[in-house]
């Protein structure tokens, strides 16, 4: 029980520099320069040996708050990913945890954009909520499809049910819509609307220093969760022959993890009001479509 | 004793958003002692559910009813809010006399 | 154990409660609310309830979320840069919460209370599930139908869009003869127009 | 040295570069370095590039950037000579070593006065009215999308703005995200041809787009590698006559066709738009194109 829980942060650890080095490297394969596996670890140093500057008439404690409250759902939400037959909170209901911890990221990131009182982050902050909502509504139907042949709310369940096949070859479509959303949570590449080139950097364009640096961090441990809870609903988590659950886990883990750093330095963001339409017309009714196939298949 | 202790809590909490909902000017703020009161109900809900009533599943179908009463009127009253604000450029109760035209 | 987790739970869920009407900012206020409902669904879950206290806490923190969208958007100063105290009958308000909550108390403490705790070998999420698509189908459908009308209804309230035009211009319906007056009854003078008021400040 | 410092001293260092006129290509193409790092704001950057000599009608903005970058800080100045990479670093690697970091340029006041008046200190009457803390309050006004009118802000934006041609300054009311007005307090700095070479003003679309490898592929002159570049453009945004929109001008700047010459006036041009919109319509056009739009527009008026 002990050990389980304390897997929770160092799978956190690993996976924070395991993802700032493959946000580093994955600029390669589009064509860009790369930084190797120490430069990472670089630039949080510079972070930390500078100062964090504080805005005039912030909202103090929210400030201070929003970066822990993101990391701290990135804890619970990795904390509900079984690591071998059993999670470190092992609870009957592990996938609504892990719905209502990306509904609470929604709060972290307009609340990171909102407390700095300052125009950029601002609008950065409501572009995030304006986007991530509607973004919630295809999260709530790839979790709901994917408890279907489970028949369980239990992400233990859910991972025992793909003993013969995988989720990902059952609905294909539902790992694709919880990339989807794991860009979302994680603020990247075509869904990271609160730190647009365009706002000057958007909720972060006021962040110096070790504040910044831990925003970083915990953006990075939220992938690292999303990766893993990916994993888990999809890729059988810790099933798989030979090697220990754990260590098949965190292969599963670093290859979604690879997947959405990579689609997120290479996909182009598109304007707010216009993904916006996106994710109503087309994301919400694909959606709904993938559960209703996915819940003929599992009666079937 | 614990079924007291979150049934008074639940009472604190309806009496709280009752003064709320009386009190506040904006339409806004009006809707949060709504939905204070509702939080209410629904720990009274869950108090009575889980330690006077053995559970019985019934008790958790009124819960998940209170909250789409809650979604209901969080949806409707936004709306009424908005459509207010359009016609009259009001957001407060004393803005509107009159529900005329 | 079980009964201290409680208390302090439900001691947060009010004071948050209350900390929403004394706040000055908008944010503070709707988030605060959303703690009083994330301390009432931890209080679900301790009290083996699992799938409505953690539901409620999804629930709303995407309520809060789009509550706090509104409060900034319709509030001026919402950031509380200004302290503001925008209250009406303030003392019968008061009065009327204390009564409740003292009237609430008495019921409470005088009546006899059951007591019939959950078994920890009950499966109440299966349970919860059987019933909603079992005995009390009929209910669950008719929540999710009014929903839907909720959302379509909230759409058309809210959009610019009315019968007869823009609902800023105030649409009016057509005449019944040809050119005539609007049918319908005559709107007095001064029903709202010329209170520029926003926010009464 | 500690090891903290050590290894702050080797990670690339984050510039914020303020671009003087005839500047901009040439410190595109010096940021591209592998060892600096282009701030998206100025309080990520380490250190400021004072790129050219500014303006006169821009120094006090200058001293605004200058004062946001947190500290150690140090600012240069590069005349174009040369790469800066080096000195930047050194710069950097002397503030660990404990050089001192530059001190403000400006006072640290509000732009109003603190008013102990009005029922709450704020300064005016009622809750109406005042300027809490040097801001005025924000007021209703007219919104061009839907009609609901919220209140408006209105914002002075530039002359070093990063998404904005350097020099230019823009007075913004939003309502949301929508440009319900402009006007141009001050044109963009001439530039000259080469910042207006199509790779460079490819690029800079792309970074708008949150696509920064690609953006830099191309700055260098690649092809660039990215998914739906032109598509995540909205179709017929920022027509200016048929087909000729901002995805046609991106794609014609790929090709390698430099152009579009004539820009129309930014008064006309941006309100309606959300401001992500409105900045990608911004940098459809070439930076000497903007100016020639500017100049021609004050000498109307």
């Amino acid at each position: 029980m002990i050990w389980l829980l304390l897997t929770v942060p160092v799978t956190l650890a690993v996976g924070v520099w395991l993802a700032a080095t493959f946000d580093r490297l994955a600029p390669a394969l589009w064509g860009a320069r790369a930084g190797g596996p120490v430069a990472a670890l670089r630039d949080g140093a510079l972070l930390l040996r500078r100062q964090t500057v504080r805005t005039e008439a912030p909202d103090d404690l929210n400030r201070r708050l929003a970066p822990v409250v993101y990391l701290a759902l990135a804890a619970i939400g990795l904390s509900v990913v079984p690591v071998t037959h059993a999670a470190p909170i092992e609870s009957p209901v592990g996938i609504v945890i892990w719905g209502s911890c990306e509904a609470l990221t929604i709060i972290a990131v307009f609340l990171h954009g909102w407390s700095p009182n300052a125009p950029f982050p601002l609008i950065g902050a409501y572009r995030y909520a304006a986007i991530a909502l509607p973004v919630m509504l295809p999260s709530m139907f790839v979790l709901i499809a994917a408890a279907l042949p489970a028949e369980s709310l239990s992400v233990t369940a859910i991972v025992e049910s793909q003993r013969e096949v995988w989720n990902v070859v059952r609905q294909p479509l539902g790992l694709a819509l919880f990339l989807l959303v794991g860009l979302t949570l994680t603020q990247r590449g075509p869904f990271d609307f609160a730190d647009g080139a365009d706002i000057a950097g958007g909720t972060s364009a006021e962040d110096s220093g070790a504040g910044r640096a831990l925003w970083q961090l915990a953006r990075l441990a939220m992938l690292t969760a999303f990766s893993a809870m990916a994993a888990a609903l999809f890729l059988g988590g810790p099933l798989g022959p030979g090697l220990p659950g754990p260590v098949w886990l965190w292969l599963k883990t670093a290859a979604i993890m690879a997947l959405t750093v990579l689609l997120g330095h290479g996909i182009a963001r598109t304007t707010p009001g216009r993904m916006l339409t996106l994710l109503w017309i087309v994301a919400l009714p694909v959606s709904f479509l993938h559960l209703a196939v996915s819940g003929g298949l599992a009666l079937w | 004793m614990t079924l007291t202790i979150v049934l008074l809590g639940a009472s604190a909490l309806i009496g709280i958003g009752l003064y709320g909902a009386l009190s506040q000017q904006s339409f806004v703020m009006l809707m949060m002692g709504l939905e204070l009161m509702l939080n209410g109900a629904i720990l009274a809900i869950i108090g009575f559910w889980s330690l006077g009533l053995a559970g019985m599943p019934e008790g958790q179908l009124l819960a998940i009813i209170v909250m789409a009463v809650m979604a209901v009127e969080m949806a409707l009253g936004f709306a009424l809010i908005v459509a207010v604000y359009r016609k009259r450029q009001a957001d407060m109760t004393e803005a509107l006399g009159t529900l005329k035209e | 154990m079980v009964n201290v987790v409680v208390i302090a739970l439900i001691l947060f869920a009010v004071w948050t409660g209350w900390r929403v009407f004394r706040v000055d900012s908008m944010v503070r206020a709707s988030f605060s609310l959303m703690l009083s409902f994330i301390a009432v669904g931890g209080v679900g879950v301790v009290l083996s309830m699992p799938y409505i206290g953690v539901a409620t806490v999804f629930m709303m923190a995407v309520e809060m979320m789009a509550m706090a969208i509104f409060m900034v958007a319709f509030m001026m100063n919402p950031a509380g840069l200004n302290p503001m105290m925008m209250v009406h009958q303030h003392k019968f308000s008061v009065g009327a919460g204390v009564l409740a909550w003292l009237g609430l108390s008495t019921a409470v403490l005088s009546a006899e209370l059951p007591s019939a705790p959950v078994t920890s070998e009950q499966r109440v999420v299966f349970d919860l599930g059987i019933e909603l698509l079992g005995p009390s189908m009929l209910i669950f459908e008719t929540a999710g139908v009014t929903l839907l009308a909720t959302m379509v209804g909230a759409v058309i309230l809210s959009s610019r869009e009315g019968r007869y035009g823009h609902a800023d211009h105030g649409s009016r319906p057509p005449g019944l003869a040809e050119g005539g007056d609007p049918a319908g009854r005559v709107p007095d003078e001064g029903g709202g127009h010329h209170h520029h008021h926003h926010g009464g400040h | 040295m500690s090891l903290l410092d050590r290894l702050a001293g080797r990670a690339p260092v984050p510039v914020f570069a303020c671009i003087g006129p005839g500047m901009q290509a040439v410190t595109e193409h010096a940021l591209l370095s592998p060892r600096l790092r282009r701030a998206a704001s100025p309080r990520e950057a380490a250190v400021l590039l004072r790129a050219g000599a500014i303006p006169e009608r821009a120094a006090a903005a200058f001293g605004r950037v200058h004062d946001q970058l947190p500290h150690p800080r140090a600012v240069l100045r590069w005349d174009g000579q040369g790469d800066p990479a080096d000195v930047i670093t050194d710069a950097w690697v002397d503030l660990l070593n404990g050089a001192d970091s530059d001190t403000d340029r400006r006072s640290d006041e509000p732009p109003n006065p603190w008013e102990g008046k009005g029922d709450h200190g704020q300064g005016g009457e009622g809750m109406m009215g005042g300027v809490p803390y040097g801001r005025p309050m924000a007021m209703t006004g007219d919104d061009i999308r839907d009609g609901l009118q919220l209140d408006a802000y209105t914002a002075t934006v530039g002359p070093f703005a990063p998404m904005l041609p350097p020099g230019l300054t823009l007075e913004i009311t939003l309502q949301g995200d929508v440009i319900i007005s402009t006007s141009v307090t001050a044109p963009p700095f001439p530039q000259g041809d080469e910042a207006s070479a199509p790779h460079l003003c490819a690029a800079r679309l792309l970074r708008l787009l949150g696509l920064n490898a690609a953006a830099a592929r191309v700055a260098r002159g690649s092809s660039p590698r990215a998914l739906w570049t032109r598509g995540a453009i909205p179709a017929g945004l920022g027509e200016a006559a048929k087909g000729e929109d901002v995805r046609a001008r991106l794609s014609a700047w790929l090709a390698g066709q430099a152009g579009p010459y004539q820009a129309p006036r930014i008064g006309s041009m941006l309100p309606g738009l959300e401001w992500h919109e409105a900045m990608l319509v911004l940098n459809s056009y070439a930076p000497d194109a903007l100016h020639r739009a500017c100049a021609e527009e004050e000498e109307a008026a």
